[in-house]
């Protein structure tokens, strides 16, 4: 059957000299001076236009959230849906539209709380979609509640002698729930950030990427110790595939095994060096569980950058496609259909 | 033997027996050949909620009941003429829906010690007379068959699956109808292993003979073939004629199909069915619940594609949001449910009309929507291609009930002509001159809808109140008020563009019967035959629930009374009402089953009785 | 400087600055001192759907408006007589709203070039002449501050945060209030920062006199105060006063209090009070979602806890399925709906009726529950413990009806006199002797509770159909009617055990304005004006929406035209008319802000000229 | 403040004597004949005997699904209630109640699919529960269609033509959402099934234990592999604590760490012995994503036990207990409450 998109045959855009400014929407950007989104969308926007994808070929889809508003200020198709439901509904459109680049911007309370369901099945089913979660520890638009990434015993507007609840390690759960790609970057690190939303690009299937991004008026400096320029030097790990996961400011600590556990060790005494360092291997899912279950640990250092991206794994989309590739017959006999197994003919 | 005919314009069967015995098989086969032999027929299977309740209970019975007519059939049969009762609990259970007179063959292997005692039998009512008021016939069948299939070589249990079968020839001898097509039946269906076709064969022929040869059976029932009109027909249950309308109106739009579902009885066979259609290049996503579900196909609408989600009560009130959200984004969209018995989980495996309300009113907010209701399982079909025609044409979500009753029972359709049907072709804007996503078509009011992939219509919808005939979000009042006032008035201008209201019989009068979707059937078996006895009563069945046709406000006051049979507490009088200001005379039944034609045929005695209001 | 005097029964004030300027502090003090005064007060911030919104632009606008009287006062205003501009922004959008001849205090701080242009005046409102029509002063208040805090070595920016404070002083004087129980305020506020405390308190003092030596203030509005029930008094939102209303229920069912509640805007606020009153024994979850927060207050109810839940209508949309397991399982309790403007996201700072349709019918199934509907901030107190009267002695859930604009405005609250509240103890069912969890009280056909932990009561419930007054599951048709019947029985019953509605004016005669929930205020400022001058109109205001009050037929039957005004597209219309069959005349307003009294009056006044229909 | 409880002042009743009889009701039970669900209920009612709780302080909350119907076959205060829903609705009660021991009873569909969210929110929290999944990787009460356990492929229903997604590792989901506590079981292997219930009730916060069961009808022995006794042998790891993994037959092979990954090293070779064998340690939760990530690993056994159980995390319950302990004054004047913090007479 040709539907009326195959006679659409609209010709794309050029791809070749977007810049930035080409996903600007005129709309005014209404968050709060000073806040962390800023950075974010300026890096997608810069990382939009290095993709060499038409500008009306991406399509950005938000649940409800201050990070949420972002698609009015980008110009692409752009949808700004339902609390919790950004997942979904890219799903959907991905599924109908083979063609395009998805990516959902959502928030702490908007995947992790309300749309929790929808993002664990995403991963699990590898659907192929760049999420953007932009982490803040707090829920925002609605002035300030705490959100399933708020610490233990924080005072929020709905918290107020301290909220009771542990919160997720948002890398840990994409990795438990399946995720094939699972990263992490922060909005005070604009470079390594759209280093990241470009790996995001590049693979295939569902793309995880979560952002520390600071809101000033309800959780200032939430995630300062992992964000700020000099801090974190000390109390992350930037992660690159294939070498020795070191960190600290001369890079004179490494991460070493001990048993099943990780463990930091001085690189500068002496006693160790690189070649007792962990060697990370992005492809690898007992690396990316070793890794992000480190986040939970104070002794050691936060990771930082792409901690998981599995290849070989098939996605929701492929699988799809290569079913209908099997299967659909463009021409079939929708009268053949109708008719069924058991049909008469009254003459 | 030589054998009495009698001629009969109508005959209800019933083949009831215990939930592994076969009985769905061959009603539908006995179904199948009615239909083919030019009979009207409908059907309903009659499962337990259980998926393998114990052998020989009660709540393990299984049935399957056959409507067939020499004139149009619209329900199951209000009584059983003929049942095959395979066990003490079948007969137990349905005995009091037989006819006086009925005929009962029943196989006295399903009436021993264990099956009288699961049945809660203290005597064998095949013996203790107590069916005396029956025509009881009881076959020893495992006798029949072992003679029969003796040389096969089977172990006893083997034999013993073939009873069906050979029921199914007792009544092919009964109601004179060759064995042929069903011969050729058995082939499709057992060709790939010999033995148990053969073994099945033989049962027919077996079970043939038998009613040839007992002088226990002196008459045949001849059921004459009616006119039809030419062309292809099948049987058709109301699930599958949703999942085939929707792929129709696939081609008819020009757009792909998607569906996004999540598994709920009795709606999951139209997942089963789409999820299955892959030759037809659907696409669907079994979601991880029916948010998921509607929202994956609320994406796929926004990029294009013909979008529908079903689902059944529970799961309906789960999707109501982004229903809400449909509507405000203005998305074309179709939400299939159907109907069960109610509130909560309630009584899964049964049916009730009783989601009316919800679809009309379930949303927060002043968030209107079209809503269709299908009257037979054929209907299915059609509205399910109405739904889509509206809902793109409209730009907006569109609800089609069914409900239990018409999802399962099945009834036969003819093969519409493809060709004949109108071109939906779905035109996308292209053009960047002057477009907005709320500028809307003068006429229709629905929006201007460009896909993502179109070059320089990138534009950005949402939740949010928007800027009429604009982009921007809005929080300004006044332009709310529009807004509002615009949704409204776009949905109900659909009137125009459906069919009026037909009314059955004399046009103006004392007694309007109005009834919508699954209680289509038995109102019109009622009143064809109260109006053939010369009694003043009319007619009208509504398909459309919103808008309702633009003549139905100048029906109702054509009539003095006007009564309103439904399956639930009486939730369209209390819309009609609302809406007509014409107090409505109410018929609720809330037992999970449909509307006898007789219940419905006596309250309209009673209000002739009483006279006018 | 001496003053005329000039006396009023009434009189609407607003602050309206940037959303950094404290506007609603110093609009809440006003309320406060007026309410101390012993005038009526009602009041309602005006605050932007943005957190932060740059700075000076118009929707980053904050205002306050406080409407004192000596008579009751039931609306914020419907125009503003005395205005506070700190910004050239917050004069635009609230000039539309002036009454004649009002008073604007401008800062001509806020009227620099830059504030002119993101406010969009080509040219300085101040001084171009067009605001000739009103009496207008502008103020050099950072030179008036200044000057005053000279001496404290304040950061000049530091200096402009007492701006609003110095508007309080002019207020102040031009309402002739004494300062004292301001400095007072001022203290508690500031106490522990001496020099904030010290620049307020003089700023307070510097705008007092500030208009005592102008000329241009030479009158003095005196709102006299009016005789008010002894007591002890607050203003309060109507948010605080559900929160308030379940801590009281929770005493005086002797149940206790469990919230289980998702953020969302306007309803949030009640999850902050309950979440902070651990003082009080309050547990609480802040679920993962809305329905998360339905169930796991279900799960409390289940436990013995009175649980409530507590959302707007996104939220309310979400908790549908779960609120008919309620419904079946026949469970207490409380559902809060804060209504805001919808479909989907809508506009969710502004306020709106529209949920009353999904409230009355959006569930699947049969799914009756009662619904109450706040009149007023205070009622909302009195309703959150009628709404759990009704959940616990009848066990069902019950809806309770808020919106946006009761949630934030605030009036004076009289506290109620704990010990006189009738003793609501909620007994479980300990003994076993004759226990059956479907069992029912004859009289009001609650079934029997018994609670965990209760020796020999153990029990199983569900969504699943039960056995009329027994325990099993049941799947029997005719046993599901019966249960639907007294499960809507159950709630029409309802009706003998809450007070009849009431009628003001004449008891019969032509036009009857019938309202419902939040709109009282403005209905009865308008009808009571009306009455006054002597027109024949009769008002009656439902807060009991299902069942309805026993007389509502009644009293519709008694007046030849009934007007129902409501801030939705007509939605307690449209239930009237399927019930009650009256015809009902409409007013309906869209626009996310609650009526204008004078627009009710205006559509009276039309009827009337119209005359009989 | 006095509650109608306190005063209801009931005498619990004597958890002595009791037997799996006792957990019986009188309702008749309409699982399949075969069905892997009457092991279960049966290992329930055994250790809930022995578990010395009164009876009546014991409650049970399923969702809907053919294992959702256990409610009904216990003699407990039980609740069948919404598809999905049974871990918040538990979780209520949990709250209110704190004397209860609450379990839930969920399926494949109930836990993982729609009710998804809830779980992960539950493990995150810790929240005081015994969660039984009941996991036949099928959604049977619907009558057949596939589960987010289901292996990708699996010809179902709703499947026609194999199933498109990924399956759910239960153990790695739980684990990844912070769960405290994580067993496996199958309804094959009833002792070990009645130790894991114990062990998951002795555990104080949310307690996860995945049980495999047979759905005869609708998928029959997908998870014959790691149930049949004698096949289990080899293709699973029975886990305790503090002891070096091994498995096989003859206890032959071992689980040993090749970096940051896990292998199976042969014990009967002479190469390895078991010093090199990586050591159970329940308390760790490196340990538990290493374990249940075995699961997705075709060349590893899949780990049964107690694979996580961390004692020193607080729970909800535990939290919110304190809170109260802390500022729930009994007697705290209403009024004081009702007036706020600006009010005043009018005398
Ligand atoms: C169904 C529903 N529930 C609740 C809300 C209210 N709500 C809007 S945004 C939000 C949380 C946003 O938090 P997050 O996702 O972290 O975004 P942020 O504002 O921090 O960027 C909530 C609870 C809603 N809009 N809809
Ligand atoms: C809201 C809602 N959606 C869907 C259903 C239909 N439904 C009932 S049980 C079930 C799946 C059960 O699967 P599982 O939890 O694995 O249980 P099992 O039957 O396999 O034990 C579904 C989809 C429902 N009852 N309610
Ligand atoms: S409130 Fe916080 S998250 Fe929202 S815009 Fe402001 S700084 Fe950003
Ligand atoms: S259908 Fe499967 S899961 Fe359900 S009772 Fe039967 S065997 Fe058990
Ligand atoms: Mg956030
Ligand atoms: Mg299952």
């Amino acid at each position: 059957m040709k539907t009326y998109q195959d006679i659409l045959n609209l010709t794309p855009t050029s791809a070749e000299n977007l810049t930035a400014k080409d996903f600007r929407s005129a709309a005014e950007v209404r968050w709060c001076p000073g806040c962390g989104n800023y950075s974010i969308i300026a890096q997608l926007q810069k990382t939009l236009a290095e993709m060499n994808i038409p500008k009306e070929k991406i399509a950005i889809v938000s649940g409800i959230g201050c990070s949420s508003r972002f698609p009015y200020y980008m110009n692409n198709f752009a949808y700004h849906t339902i609390h919790g439901r950004a997942i979904p509904i890219a799903s959907g459109l991905r599924l109908a539209r083979p063609d395009l680049s998805v990516w959902v911007v959502t928030g702490d309370g908007d995947c992790l709380s309300i749309g929790g369901n929808h993002f664990i099945h995403a991963c699990r089913r590898n659907m192929n979609l760049n999420i953007l979660l932009f982490n803040n520890e707090i829920y925002s638009l609605t002035k300030g509640q705490q959100s399933p990434t708020s610490r233990v015993g924080l005072k929020t507007k709905s918290s107020p002698l301290g909220a009771l609840d542990d919160p997720f390690e948002p890398t840990t759960l994409a990795t438990g729930a399946g995720a094939t790609f699972v990263a992490r970057g922060t909005a005070t690190d604009p470079k390594s950030l759209q280093h990241l939303m470009m790996e995001a690009h590049k693979h295939k299937g569902a793309s995880f990427l979560e952002i520390y991004t600071n809101c000033l008026i309800f959780n200032d400096n939430a995630l300062k110790d992992f964000s700020d320029k000099e801090i974190r030097k000390e109390t992350t790990v930037w992660l690159e595939h294939g070498k020795p996961i070191v960190f600290g400011k001369d890079n004179d600590k490494g991460i070493m095994m001990d048993g099943a556990r990780p463990k930091v060790v001085p690189l500068n005494t002496g006693k160790y060096s690189l070649n007792d360092v962990l060697v990370h291997n992005k492809r690898d899912s007992y690396m990316a569980f070793l890794l992000s279950n480190m986040s939970y640990d104070t002794t050691l250092p936060r990771p930082m950058g792409v901690i998981l991206d599995l290849d070989n794994i098939e996605t929701y989309l492929e699988r799809t496609e290569a079913q209908l590739a099997k299967h659909y017959d463009h021409d079939a006999d929708l009268m053949t259909l109708l008719a069924g197994s058991e049909s008469w003919e009254v003459k | 033997m030589e054998k009495k005919q009698k001629t009969l314009d109508n005959l209800t069967i019933r083949f009831a027996g215990d939930s592994g015995d076969g009985m769905q098989l061959v009603g539908t086969q006995l179904s199948v050949l009615s239909g083919e032999y030019g009979n009207d027929v409908n059907t309903f299977p009659d499962y337990p909620a259980e998926v393998r309740a114990p052998e020989g209970t009660l709540y393990g019975v299984s049935a399957y009941q056959v409507h067939i007519g020499s004139k149009p059939i619209t329900t199951m049969g209000d009584r059983i003429d003929l049942m095959i009762a395979l066990n003490a609990s079948s007969l137990k259970v349905n005995l009091s829906n037989l006819t006086e007179n009925a005929i009962i063959i029943a196989d006295i292997n399903g009436f021993d010690e264990k099956n009288l005692t699961l049945a809660g039998y203290a005597n064998n009512p095949l013996e203790d007379g107590s069916l005396a008021k029956y025509k009881l016939v009881s076959i020893d069948i495992r006798e029949e068959l072992t003679k029969a299939l003796s040389d096969l070589n089977l172990m006893p249990k083997d034999i013993l699956r073939s009873r069906n079968i050979f029921t199914l020839g007792v009544v092919c001898k009964l109601l004179d109808r060759k064995l042929d097509s069903s011969f050729d039946w058995l082939k499709r269906k057992f060709g790939q292993k010999a033995k148990v076709l053969e073994a099945n064969t033989r049962a027919l022929q077996c079970g043939y003979d038998y009613a040839t040869n007992s002088p226990e059976f002196d008459t045949q029932f001849i059921v004459p073939p009616m006119d039809k009109p030419k062309g292809i027909y099948r049987n058709i249950t109301g699930n599958e004629a949703v999942a085939l309308g929707m792929v129709t109106a696939s081609r008819l739009t020009k757009m792909p199909l998607f569906l996004g579902s999540y598994p709920i009885t009795p709606a999951t066979e139209i997942l089963h069915f789409l999820a299955g259609f892959k030759k037809y290049g659907v696409r669907h996503l079994q979601a991880e619940d029916e948010i998921g579900g509607i929202c994956s196909a609320i994406g796929a609408a926004l990029g294009g594609n013909l979008a529908v989600t079903t689902t059944s009560g529970p799961g309906f009130s789960l999707k109501i949001e982004a229903m809400g959200f449909a509507v405000i984004a203005e998305i074309p969209l179709v939400i299939v449910n159907v109907q069960r018995a109610g509130p909560s989980t309630g009584i899964p495996t049964k049916s009730e009309q009783s989601d009316l309300f919800t679809a009309m009113y379930g949303r927060h907010g002043e968030a209107p929507m079209p809503i269709l209701a299908a009257q037979s399982c054929a209907d299915c079909y059609d509205l399910a291609i109405e739904a889509s025609r509206i809902a793109t044409k409209y730009m907006t979500p569109v609800i089609l009930l069914t409900d239990g009753y018409l999802a399962q029972g099945t009834e036969p359709w003819r093969l519409p002509d493809i060709d004949k049907l109108p071109d939906l072709t779905k035109y996308f804007v292209t053009d960047p001159e002057g477009f907005q996503p709320y500028k809307r078509d003068e006429k229709t009011l629905a929006r201007m809808f460009a896909i993502p992939g179109t070059p320089n219509l990138e534009h950005r919808i949402g939740g949010l109140e928007k800027q009429n005939n604009g982009s921007a979000v809005s929080s300004d009042g006044a332009n709310h008020q529009v807004m509002v006032e615009i949704r409204q008035k776009k949905v109900d201008n659909i009137a125009n563009d459906i069919p009026l209201l037909e009314v059955e019989g004399e046009q103006k009068g004392d007694i309007l019967v109005l009834g919508w979707g699954s209680t289509y059937g038995a109102i019109k078996a009622a009143t064809d035959k109260l109006r053939s006895e010369g009694k003043k009563v009319s007619t009208a069945h509504l398909r459309y629930m919103n808008p309702f046709p633009k003549n139905l406000g100048e029906i109702l006051n054509n009539f003095e009374r006007v009564l309103i049979p439904e399956t639930n507490n009486g939730q369209l009088s209390v819309i009609i009402q609302g809406k007509f200001l014409k107090k409505v005379h109410k018929l609720n039944k809330l037992m999970g089953i449909p509307f006898k034609a007789y219940e419905i045929e006596n309250k309209v005695l009673e209000m002739l009785n009483q006279g006018g209001k």
